[in-house]
């Protein structure tokens, strides 16, 4: 099969070229014209196709002098019958904040992976990364020299800062509370050390969405979640609000009605909302673009700790600052981060993301131990078990009792 | 610049994304006023100067030769003076400030197999991972299924009557890398056999106690095995979660005949109206089929229509089922329920019903 | 303080007759004339409120013959100050269901209590048992054929059936969904060697309500809570609803608007209820009663497993039964409960309650055990994990491959 | 009847209720039609057939000595033909027929001072346990606290203006006898300290693996002590529940100094409008302050008057506080928020604010 001259046969494959999405294989065998991995990444494929079974084995760790992240290896379990496959590893790119590209950039990379790789991609992977899909041990490093030519880097793998991602923000979205892109190009470029070498007991992802909305999707897989809001009223431009009611929106049933916290009312004419009861929820901002905005005293909501479910079951990110101005150089979350980091990384077990941690320790020990005061705004409800550990006590001594640490 | 060994450059982090940025968007940055859709694939946002800007998006496999890059990036010079970006979901979004370019380049995408689409009330692409493409712990293949899915569903990617938006993802095994366990509705790999210890090499390469520890239901304990430090596994307390084989891989789990997906719906991420959701159990197994999957294809397609055809206005997938209760979503979809959709992990008792609010 | 000619000296006690709620002390002190048992608690009490803390000790089992509940044992450990409450052992008396008297049967357990104890009762127990509060070993024997001849039995205690206990129903109540009393009445009757002879793992208590206001709290303090309910349509009398909108209610506001599943509609003459929705919830019924009627198809839902804290955190019951007709002789829930009995008798650990059994072995375990099917009404939504134990797989021949058991 | 043994009688059971139910209520059993409440304290059943019943209900102290009984009784005898009834919130309930003698009767009830109420939006008799009058686990007295708060509420049991009706309930030890865990405000007694082991009557009288499983947080660990199987307490682990005192009596856990009372708010068991929901936790720590406990009772009517102020017409405490948010909660009420309320044992992760849904 990892002969050049007879390309593979791939019937169950071949099946996916049909229909009107765009086909992977295609891809695949568009760059096996010229790449003799992808031609046998085809072939491996069938395979799996054929046996209903992965052909994938990761083994050592593989990756760029000086970097401990950024390089996913893999290996064949089929050797011999795809050479050209037997290593397959991956390098993680960290792309330009908001997947913003000129042409330029994308064709040096290309150009560049038509040299050292298969001539895949992904565009891009779930982290955000740029994932140049399969090369082999020895490409590595010239790959890498050639990346940083090209002006990019690796992204993170491992137990490291993963690569930062945002939502386009600012650049074309009315609704950014934040400058997600600036945020995310500071945090990354602040966290170089941290993302290149891995030193923590497992991955950190940072995600920034520029409001409640949260178009990264960062409340349920960044470790810290950085979600844009305000917190005075939703402007209201109450004559385009007639427009919508012109264009069929039925504002009461449609707006009023939908919204969570019932704060709004509209008697045909007016919209009044009662702002102190809004949960920024942005529902009636989405229906009405063009009449409601959101407010002009803006910062973001710090949540931390989401992830996948491995191994105690999924987490969603939770508050852990309700309101935070959020300004270049963004000295007050910088800060903040890295006392989490310090923690976590000297208290936290191995694989143990920081959102386990926190449920370990308990998060008011936590926020004790990062200096943070405990808020009503940081837990759905108070406790409902009657297991409180109490580390006040009076002393026993009757005459002279006092309140003491524990 | 940690690092300067050698001028090797390390360290220099990603390429600013203001180079990046096309000029309306540099001279309207965070001054965007509103947005409109134009028809489906189509935004125009609008900046307080008046300036516009009409995004064309596009679907993509999001797996892309350097061949097909180099076509769209023909594409964006082209029509939008070399600038293009995608999104958080995969699609590829034009730049353009001439409307006159907007229908041209709609043609030609659509000519070349890039299916236009995927805004407000539509089924965006799909989020999914590596599949039998890369990852040695896929239980079933990523970008197949996704392909024929999206080949049935394509409709609603060009249109946009649906209810609310719909996020379909798929991960290929519990490891659930992309957002699935809050999606609408999520496919899954699943693994539903123990892993097959293997003894020779486990003592070799990998650490017991991190292996004791890494499994969620303590299925895995130490033993020794002529003479060698080792592990077995209880086979009935095992839930083929693959955590044991993600920190040592002498402790496969992969299994043709029993592999397969499992489907999940209700999930959400936005705040809007509705706090963030996780994804709950619809079906827990259906085979693995290639190369079209076609009962996965078809289960996720019932799910569709049925909510596309009872929800309200705005109602996600989870907040109509929360809105008719689960009997009437299995009573609707006509999904067996079964045991495996009740919980028995860390948290089950308070997913009982805990009053006698009944909606049968 | 045992002496009978010099009462004890209560400062801190005497306060609590002040005030213009019930005293209890004063109900100590008219025990107290009589009963030097009631005078030594006086005086153990004062000494609790002087030093705050308790002064009882428990310690081994006391009961009646024959018996394994129904007596909770108690001593002092002050025994030298207060001999008359050395011992103070508590009888836990079966009340009738409803707890309806003559006073005649109330006269005769004064009379008694007059003889064997201390004079002083809890009317009732939180369980619903008459509380005798206070006695000596010796007494006990005599206390209990006192009261077997008076009609009377005790109740549970220890690792049995604990006392069933309903609420008022249709004795009096216009809501009830099946006849509480008489359930109570039966299933007390039903489980007697099980009430008085501890057996199980641990307590199992039954409380019913006649519907969904559960007014004697089966849902939070019951193993097994039966909780009226209707599936028909709520009976309206549309004229009386006129009456209550004459009388000061909203009914938009008051009714429709506080309906959880939204169901009502109100024109300002008629009112409609989309049926299909009501989740049987009792608000519209309640805030209009002469108008409103549960429907006539009733039942209960019956519920399985709370129970106070102790030891994983509190549980509410949750739904076993989505409905059941409630007729004597309650033949398909005695069967029921005769088998979930049995199952956690068998694997049930010491000091487990069944909620805490079904937890452990998985709620989808307990039903295949005693043979009833899962259904989506019996959770608040799906699994969101994905740590499912598929027991069904394939055998590992390729050629004739079939689904079996594991 | 199980057992004969010379003619003991056993396992006769309670006895039949129909002996003790007035003739109104036999005649028109399950056939009652609906109810108003006359006055605060006074309901009238009226029966398909017309009948009407009169019930008037008084509060007590529910310990109550057999003089009082027989008072109530001659009450009964005059007033109700001699039937009464008690409430599962141990109220009593004199049952008429004779509309003419519900007046009298409230006379003859306030006078010998027992107040008349506890019905419809009401704070009715507080659940409660025994406390230092019977328990040998209590962490405070109940009936004094009970007495306590009631001599300042009683306004509220003999009128019926609040929102919605307030169930108060009290527990002397987290064995929560009572639906502590489930009411509107709820005062639960906590001790603060570990256990202290006396080692030599534990080796005695109490099974080591018993005692170790008893805890909730593992804080107990089997140790042998001068050649003695015995346990030691683990400090920091400990959370005082008491229940390894519960297991076994060498572990006593009171504190003159230290135990006292926690607050707990929010919590329902009907299911009208909002499906039942446990109290949470509203003040750590009060401490015990006899005989009168006035921190106590200041906290929970000032709980009381924020919420009548505040609350809407039916709303529940915990309905109120879902509306307006916990962060309004603490402000309106002046509670400190501490780290104590932040949950930290087994599903604490799902307590957490998990959405950017704010109300501060
Ligand atoms: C490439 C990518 C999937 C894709 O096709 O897009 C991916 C691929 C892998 N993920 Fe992932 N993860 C990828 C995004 C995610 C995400 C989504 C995200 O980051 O937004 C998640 C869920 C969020 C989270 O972090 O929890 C995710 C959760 C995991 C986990 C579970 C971690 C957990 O704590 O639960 C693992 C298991 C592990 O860490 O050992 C994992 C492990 C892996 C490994 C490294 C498996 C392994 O042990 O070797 C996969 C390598 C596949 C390969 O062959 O290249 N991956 N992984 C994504 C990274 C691309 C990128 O850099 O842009
Ligand atoms: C381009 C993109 C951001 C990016 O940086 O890449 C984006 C862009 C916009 N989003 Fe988004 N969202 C994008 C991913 C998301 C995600 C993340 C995801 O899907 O993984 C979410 C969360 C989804 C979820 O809840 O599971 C998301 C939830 C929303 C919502 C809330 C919808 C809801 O009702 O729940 C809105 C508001 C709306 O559409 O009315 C929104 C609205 C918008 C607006 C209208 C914002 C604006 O004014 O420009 C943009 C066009 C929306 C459209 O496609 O109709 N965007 N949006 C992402 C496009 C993905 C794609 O290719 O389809
Ligand atoms: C007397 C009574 C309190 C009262 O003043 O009303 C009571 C008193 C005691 N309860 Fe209780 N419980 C009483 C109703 C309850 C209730 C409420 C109910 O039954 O509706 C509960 C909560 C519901 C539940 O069962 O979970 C309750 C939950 C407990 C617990 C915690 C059980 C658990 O699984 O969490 C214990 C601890 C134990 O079982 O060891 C307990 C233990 C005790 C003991 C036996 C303490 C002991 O270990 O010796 C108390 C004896 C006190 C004494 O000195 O008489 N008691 N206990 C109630 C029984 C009276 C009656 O029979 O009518
Ligand atoms: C007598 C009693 C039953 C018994 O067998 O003893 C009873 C009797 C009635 N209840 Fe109740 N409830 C009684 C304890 C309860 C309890 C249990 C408890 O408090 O521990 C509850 C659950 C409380 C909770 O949710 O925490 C209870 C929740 C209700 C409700 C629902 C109220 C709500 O909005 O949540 C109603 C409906 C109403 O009042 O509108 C109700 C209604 C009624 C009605 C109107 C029913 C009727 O038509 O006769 C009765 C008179 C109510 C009144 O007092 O205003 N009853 N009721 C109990 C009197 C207790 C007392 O002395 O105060
Ligand atoms: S998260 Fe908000 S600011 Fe960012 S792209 Fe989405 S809608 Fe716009
Ligand atoms: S943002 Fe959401 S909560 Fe706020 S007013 Fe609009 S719809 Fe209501
Ligand atoms: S979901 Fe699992 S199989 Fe798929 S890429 Fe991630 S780790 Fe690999
Ligand atoms: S697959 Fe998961 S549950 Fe099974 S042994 Fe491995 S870690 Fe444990
Ligand atoms: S639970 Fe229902 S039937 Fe029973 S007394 Fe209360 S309101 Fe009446
Ligand atoms: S019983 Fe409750 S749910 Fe049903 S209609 Fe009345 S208020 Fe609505
Ligand atoms: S709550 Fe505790 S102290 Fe009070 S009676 Fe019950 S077991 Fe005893
Ligand atoms: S009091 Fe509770 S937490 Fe403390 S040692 Fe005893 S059982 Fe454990």
């Amino acid at each position: 099969m990892g002969d050049e001259n007879k390309p593979s046969q791939t019937p169950k494959l071949d099946e996916l070229e049909k229909g009107p999405w765009p086909s992977f294989v295609r891809e695949i065998k568009r760059a096996a014209t010229k790449s003799p991995m992808a031609r046998d990444l085809l072939g491996v494929l069938e395979l799996s196709y054929e046996e209903k079974v992965g052909h994938w084995k990761h083994g050592g760790i593989v990756g760029v002098r000086g970097y401990g992240g950024g390089v996913i290896g893999r290996y064949s379990d089929v050797p011999e019958k795809f050479p050209n496959v037997a290593h397959f590893h991956t390098l993680r790119v960290n792309q330009p904040a908001g997947w913003f590209y000129r042409t330029e950039a994308l064709r040096a990379i290309c150009d560049l992976w038509e040299r050292h790789g298969s001539g895949l991609t992904n565009l891009h992977g779930s982290t955000g990364d740029i994932i140049l899909l399969g090369t082999r041990t020895e490409e590595l490093e010239s790959t890498f020299a050639d990346l940083t030519k090209a002006g990019f880097d690796l992204g993170g793998s491992g137990s490291d800062v993963r690569t930062p991602s945002c939502c386009v923000g600012p650049a074309r979205c009315e609704w950014a509370c934040y400058d997600t892109l600036n945020f995310t190009y500071d945090i990354t470029m602040h966290f170089q050390d941290e993302l290149h070498r891995p030193a923590f007991p497992y991955k950190f992802k940072f995600k920034a969405s520029g409001c409640p909305n949260d178009c990264v999707a960062a409340i349920a897989r960044a470790d810290l979640s950085i979600i844009g809001t305000w917190r005075d009223e939703i402007q209201i431009d109450q004559a385009a609000l007639k427009e919508y009611t012109e264009n069929g929106i039925d504002i009461q049933a449609d707006v009023c009605e939908r919204c969570p916290s019932q704060c709004m009312s509209w008697n045909g004419k007016e919209l009044r909302i009662a702002d102190e009861w809004c949960v920024k929820c942005m529902h009636c901002i989405n229906a009405m673009p063009k009449a409601l905005r959101p407010g002009q005293e803006r910062g973001a909501v710090i949540l931390i700790g989401s992830k996948a479910p491995i191994v105690q079951g999924a987490m969603l990110s939770s508050v852990l600052v309700p309101f935070m101005k959020m300004e270049p150089p963004y000295t007050e979350l910088k800060e903040l981060v890295g006392k989490i980091l310090d923690l976590w990384s000297e208290e936290g077990k191995s694989r143990e993301r920081v959102g386990e941690f926190i449920q370990r320790v308990g998060l008011g020990n936590f926020l004790e131990a990062i200096g943070l005061e405990p808020k009503p705004e940081m837990v759905a409800h108070p406790r409902e078990n009657p297991y409180v550990f109490y580390e006040e006590y009076f002393e026993e001594e009757p005459e002279a009792a006092s309140e003491t640490e524990g | 610049m940690a690092d300067t060994v050698a001028e090797r450059k390390t360290d220099i982090g990603p390429p600013h994304y203001e180079k990046f940025l096309p000029p309306v968007v540099k001279a309207n940055y965070g001054k965007w006023k509103y947005h409109e859709i134009v028809q489906p694939g189509v935004l125009v946002h609008v900046a307080e100067s008046g300036d516009k800007l009409y995004t064309v998006r596009a679907g993509t496999p999001r797996l892309l030769s350097i061949q097909t890059i180099r076509e769209l990036c023909d594409l964006a010079d082209t029509y939008s003076d070399g600038y293009l970006r995608f999104t958080s979901r995969h699609n590829i979004e034009f730049l353009l400030t001439d409307p006159d370019k907007v229908g041209p380049l709609i043609i030609e995408l659509t000519t070349r197999g890039f299916p236009v689409g995927g805004t407000a009330n539509a089924i965006s692409s799909m989020v999914h991972t590596q599949g039998w493409i890369h990852c040695h712990s896929a239980a079933t293949d990523a970008s197949g299924i996704v392909k024929s899915v999206m080949d049935e569903l394509i409709g609603h990617f060009q249109t946009m009557e649906l209810p609310a938006k719909l996020r379909l993802a798929l991960a290929c095994c519990l490891n659930m890398c992309g957002a699935v366990h809050c999606s609408d509705i999520a496919i899954l790999g699943i693994h539903r056999r123990p892993p097959k210890v293997d003894q020779e090499k486990l003592s070799k390469i990998c650490e017991i106690p991190t292996v004791v520890a890494s499994c969620p239901t303590a299925a895995i304990r130490p033993k020794r095995i002529n003479g060698k430090e080792t592990v077995e596994v209880i086979e009935e307390q095992c839930m083929f979660c693959g955590n044991c084989y993600t920190v040592c891989p002498a402790m496969p789990l992969s299994n043709a005949l029993n592999d397969g997906v499992s489907i999940w719906v209700g999930g959400k991420v936005s705040n809007a109206r509705h706090a963030p959701m996780f994804s709950k159990l619809a079906i827990p197994y259906l085979p693995n089929n290639p190369p079209r999957w076609p009962e996965v294809v078809a289960a996720v397609k019932n799910i569709v229509e049925v909510w596309a055809k009872d929800a309200r206005k705005y109602e996600r997938m989870g907040e109509w089922i929360e809105r008719i209760g689960w009997p009437r979503f299995f009573q609707k979809t006509g999904i067996p329920f079964t045991k495996q959709h009740i919980d028995d992990f860390r948290h089950a008792g308070l997913t009982y019903q805990r009053s006698v609010h009944i909606k049968s």
